[in-house]
């Protein structure tokens, strides 16, 4: 895998500093009962696995699919964080025009397929757009993310051997964040070494990697795309963690697990290994240029947030009942 | 140009077979569909005709063929999903109602899913409880769905093509006791039929039958039967579960004023219900007798022979719920 | 003895402990039920109490875990299988409707199935699309299984105990919107109620209120407005779509003339139009006007919150039907 | 593993040989419309798989289930044929009074807990048959069949995980006949070898066997067992072939495969394997004494079918609404 430069390793700061930003406020938002409802589930803590992951997507090419925690897909994709923040509020604005929500996310223009609310639901529609790819010979693969907890449903089966059986040019990767909802993966998973299903299947095992670190996310899924590139579905596990539960409603979590939250956020948290070195390698950047990069992104999401106050929210009965069905 | 006669089936199979030569994106994916020629031979010679590309035989995995049909419908193919029969459709409730149905709505039109579900539907020779349903309206339950049911070689050739070249996704059953069943076909291939409009099978004034599918045929040979009796019979066949041609139904109803609903089905929460909710909804005055229902016998489907038929029910039993009401 | 007043959420929560105190073979599994407490925390305490033995946190695998408690059931322990939310039942439709449904009839009678799926049903929250559905009447239109839905506390209590103790598999779905709701629970862990038996949540003369779970609360808000206005409105609360008690529902109607049906779901081949259906086959000469259905409208369910709103009917639809048919 | 003694090699001949004629007369019958029905899969070629399998089981203790293909087993757990042809005719006198067919034998008092015939229900239900005997510790294995084709499906893996996950006393035995319906395991399955699954569900993998001699099917089988014993999840995949076709429904199979047919039956026959061991390692055997045992096996079968053609049909309103519900 060729070395990413230095702009690129900017670049990947700004991304993830952008999430982190914009799901540290929806979290403030939500608690501020500015944004309502019961699901929303924050990237917090993933950011180094998606940064790394689409770093290698090409643009207008390839495609990106996930599940409910998708606000980071979008983000990277480039979907107007304007969009996706009024979105959040339900508003007419929002890039799915208030009826998804939180979960449900998209933009065909970005090749970003969504975000889908039904744990492991979205697999074989991963499956799908890659069959696409495939019949038209596009040379374009999906990357579709898959929580650990997706992993022991009959949706992940079905899918990975469709994508194993026909070679389609899909990425597997597995978010392991340790947890679905409250439940650990090793009281989940029989075989909690999650990448070891892909043999059942023939995708090509790329085994676990660090997801807190962006450079070793970076090059496994380089290695994956290529795989795929060539014809082929691949599976890679990112061991990662999420800062803030499973989700607004996961009232127990930070009571619960404290101590081991912390420790991550200390230890493993993928901006600060990013930013150390950003510093450590490059005499050129200094702590003002990497802040000047925070304080942007600060500014976008205070923007997306003004944005999002200030639009209207859909009421009438025309929009209740558009795009149930396209004419 | 003359009609063809052709049974049901390969009604089903020339509109196929025409709308996947006039359209590359159209594919067949499911169990069996390809080298065994389809269970029920609906795609007899395609392997050999289009190739593994566009006659995919699937493993046994119904909610991942559900969902995998709908994604590649997203991306912009425009598959045509055989479920062996609707029965193993249940595998993919959630890929049918919470995905295909959905995916349109709550991206508010960022994409389409041009999507056909096929599937064989009924009971008969001895296919025991699990392989014996015909659960059309469980599905039709859910908006986002169209649900489309043909009652012969006409409709079903015109009603696939419709399903196969609208945007929207269609469970699109066929009654596999209708599959042997001849009738002419009109010899033009953009032969198509408004969705959601139902159709007057049999003009009749002294009571209206309602039905789909198979049921339709048990209506019309009620119909005649009576008719030697000296009542008139006008049967309706709604052709479309969902959108449903309630318009249709209360003109029939207005004149006739009197109506027998009848289904496959169980009866509890399905076809006959909704319709005879509807009538009594939106033409009360015109109601001269209660509304009668047909269906089956409130069991699963056993599978001795003699139990079987008394589970079901024919034309003799639309004609008793009609002298019944009159 | 006194009564307790509890909210639903501990109404159900008391009789599941209390029958597991009871009987060593009840057990519960499901997402979530053990260390998280339940999702909806009706199995609060639980673990700390009966152990990870008879308290199963399950993958998310809804398939394996219907079929799994069928197996169980049948083996002859008395599963109570929690689906996190009834959504997430779509997955498991086959192990329910075409195995705990139907292994009892199709080996007739070798086996009993007495398991219990428990699920939270309903809308609001901006929940979305998927995860906003009251489908109880599509698993309700299979026979084989019962389906039952309590509407307050007492209710919640003895009918969750009812299906515990019942050899049949029942579906027991738990409004969302309820969970939060007090009621007067008696105090007596033998309380039970008939199988199929509805009641009658409120007395009146002029027009009959017809609901289950948390609908029946919009027919009682809606009753005591009306009553206001000197209308005297009956509440017939049926308890369990299967059976359907529908003699409850003649017996009322006959007296008051005029039904409104309510429901959280969707109208199409659902709950009211099963109960119009019924009303007007089996007591025409009592109806002095149309049978009204009040139902959300026909759309996936949005998550904008105006627009939850606008999808979803209360007690002043319910209030408006009752006047267009006085 | 103990080598099989002569009694139970010669009681082995008598199950086989029952087997294959009782599914060849039952192919007869159906062409001669005497069985009816859209349903019927014979278990001809696959004979040495249940037998060498359910030779461990241990009477009254152990569980058996499987799908549609069910008759082997019902015999060889000593369910009267009487009944089960009875079955197979619809008759009220069937195991399951002619309520269920070919498809759903059963016998609740042989722990035989039935055929059944949507493909891959049945097993997690066989995971709950062995958590039922996990919770009553009663030392109990379930032996679960499971087709080739049904390992692709949802319920494969959401019930294989749950059995590794909770050390469930299952054996999950997968008869790879080559094919489901028409469809070569190839062409299903990402990976055909099959067995390499278990890895991902942390059940024991005991590979491969050759289904059609008994001999290694019942070492293997032993050993899966014994893992099971002490609690634990097996998975062993035996290669088979099945003679019939997929069931009475299949009309092309015998004309597509006409060659690779025959080469089964002459170089692969399950009880012809038998037979040669038992002449050439035993000289008190001799062929008079095996076909004395086919003779009695078709003595048997004969039987049935004469008591299933006097028996009566189910045929009334009480027989049809009896069993919805239990009381
Ligand atoms: C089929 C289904 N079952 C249950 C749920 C409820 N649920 C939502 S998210 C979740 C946990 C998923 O965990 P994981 O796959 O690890 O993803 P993560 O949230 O950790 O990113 C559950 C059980 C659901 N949405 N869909
Ligand atoms: C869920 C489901 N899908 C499809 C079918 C139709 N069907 C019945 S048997 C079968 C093939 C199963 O093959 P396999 O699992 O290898 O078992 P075998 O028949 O070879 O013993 C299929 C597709 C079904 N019964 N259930
Ligand atoms: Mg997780
Ligand atoms: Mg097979």
């Amino acid at each position: 895998m060729a070395k990413p430069t230095k702009e690129m390793l900017l670049d990947w700061y700004r991304q993830m500093t952008l999430i982190r930003e914009f799901e540290e406020t929806s979290h403030q938002l939500y608690f501020d009962k500015r944004i309502t409802g019961v699901y929303m589930h924050l990237y917090s803590g993933h950011e180094a696995v998606a940064v790394g992951a689409m770093a290698h997507m090409e643009i207008g090419k390839d495609h990106i699919i996930t599940a409910y925690r998708d606000h980071a897909q979008a983000l990277i994709a480039g979907v107007d964080p304007n969009r996706i923040m009024a979105e959040m509020f339900g508003k007419k604005t929002g890039v799915s025009g208030g009826k998804g929500g939180s979960m449900h996310l998209a933009s065909a223009a970005h090749n970003f397929w969504g975000g889908y609310a039904i744990v492991g639901g979205h697999l074989p529609l991963a499956a799908g757009i890659a069959l696409e790819a495939q019949y038209n010979n596009t040379g374009a693969v999906v990357l579709s993310h898959v929580g650990d907890g997706a992993t022991n449903n009959g949706y992940f089966h079905e899918a990975l051997n469709f994508a194993g059986l026909w070679d389609l040019p899909v990425i597997w990767l597995i978010e392991n964040n340790g947890y679905g909802m409250g439940t650990e993966t090793e009281r989940a998973a029989g075989n909690p070494l999650l990448h070891e299903r892909a043999i059942g299947y023939d995708v090509k095992d790329f085994g676990r990697v660090d997801g807190q670190d962006v450079f070793k996310m970076y090059d496994v899924m380089g290695e994956a795309f290529e795989h795929c590139r060539n014809g082929g579905s691949a599976l890679v596990e990112a061991i990662t963690y999420r800062y803030r539960g499973h989700g607004v409603s996961d009232k127990q979590y930070d009571s619960r697990l404290a101590q081991e939250l912390q420790d991550w956020k200390e230890n493993k948290d993928p901006i600060n290994i990013l930013k150390k070195h950003l510093l450590e390698e490059y005499k050129t950047v200094n702590e003002s240029d990497l802040q000047a990069i925070v304080d942007e992104s600060r500014r976008i999401v205070d923007e997306s947030v003004e944005y999002a106050e200030n639009s209207p929210f859909p009421t009438t009965l025309e929009d209740l009942y558009s795009n149930v069905y396209t004419d | 140009m003359a009609d063809k006669n052709l049974p049901m089936r390969e009604a089903l199979r020339l509109a196929l077979q025409e709308e996947m030569r006039r359209d590359e994106r159209i594919f067949i994916m499911g169990e069996e569909v390809g080298m065994w020629q389809g269970t029920h031979k609906v795609t007899r010679g395609f392997l050999e005709e289009f190739g593994e590309k566009r006659v995919r035989d699937t493993p046994i995995a119904e909610m991942g063929i559900g969902g995998l049909a709908v994604g590649a419908a997203m991306a912009g193919l425009r598959p045509v999903a055989e479920f062996m029969t609707i029965n193993f459709a249940f595998l993919a409730l959630d890929a049918i109602i919470n995905h295909a149905a959905k995916v349109r709505y709550f991206f508010d039109g960022e994409f389409e899913c041009p999507v056909v579900f096929r599937a064989a539907t009924g009971w008969g020779d001895q296919a025991t409880a699990s392989h014996s349903h015909t659960p059309e309206p469980i599905f039709a339950h859910f908006p986002g769905l169209y649900v489309c049911s043909p009652a012969d070689s006409a409709d079903a050739y015109g009603l696939l093509k419709t399903s196969i070249r609208d945007n929207n996704p269609v469970l699109f059953t066929e009654s596999i006791g209708l599959y042997r069943m001849p009738g002419a076909v009109p010899d033009n291939p953009d032969y198509t039929l408004p969705i959601g409009k139902g159709k007057v099978k049999n003009e009749g004034s002294d009571v209206t039958l309602i039905a789909y599918g198979r049921a339709v045929s048990w209506c019309l040979k009620a119909a005649r039967e009576l008719a030697k009796e000296g009542i008139s019979a006008e049967v309706v066949d709604v052709r479309w579960l969902r959108p449903l041609d309630t318009d249709l139904i209360f003109e029939s109803f207005r004149k006739t004023n009197r109506a027998v609903i009848v289904e496959e089905s169980h009866q509890f929460y399905s076809f006959g219900s909704e319709v005879a909710a509807q009538i009594q909804e939106n033409c009360f005055d015109y109601m001269d007798a209660p509304i009668k229902r047909v269906t089956q016998h409130d069991v699963p489907v056993p599978f001795s022979k003699p139990l079987e038929e008394l589970t079901y029910p024919d034309h003799t039993d639309v004609i008793k719920a009609v002298k019944e009401i009159l």
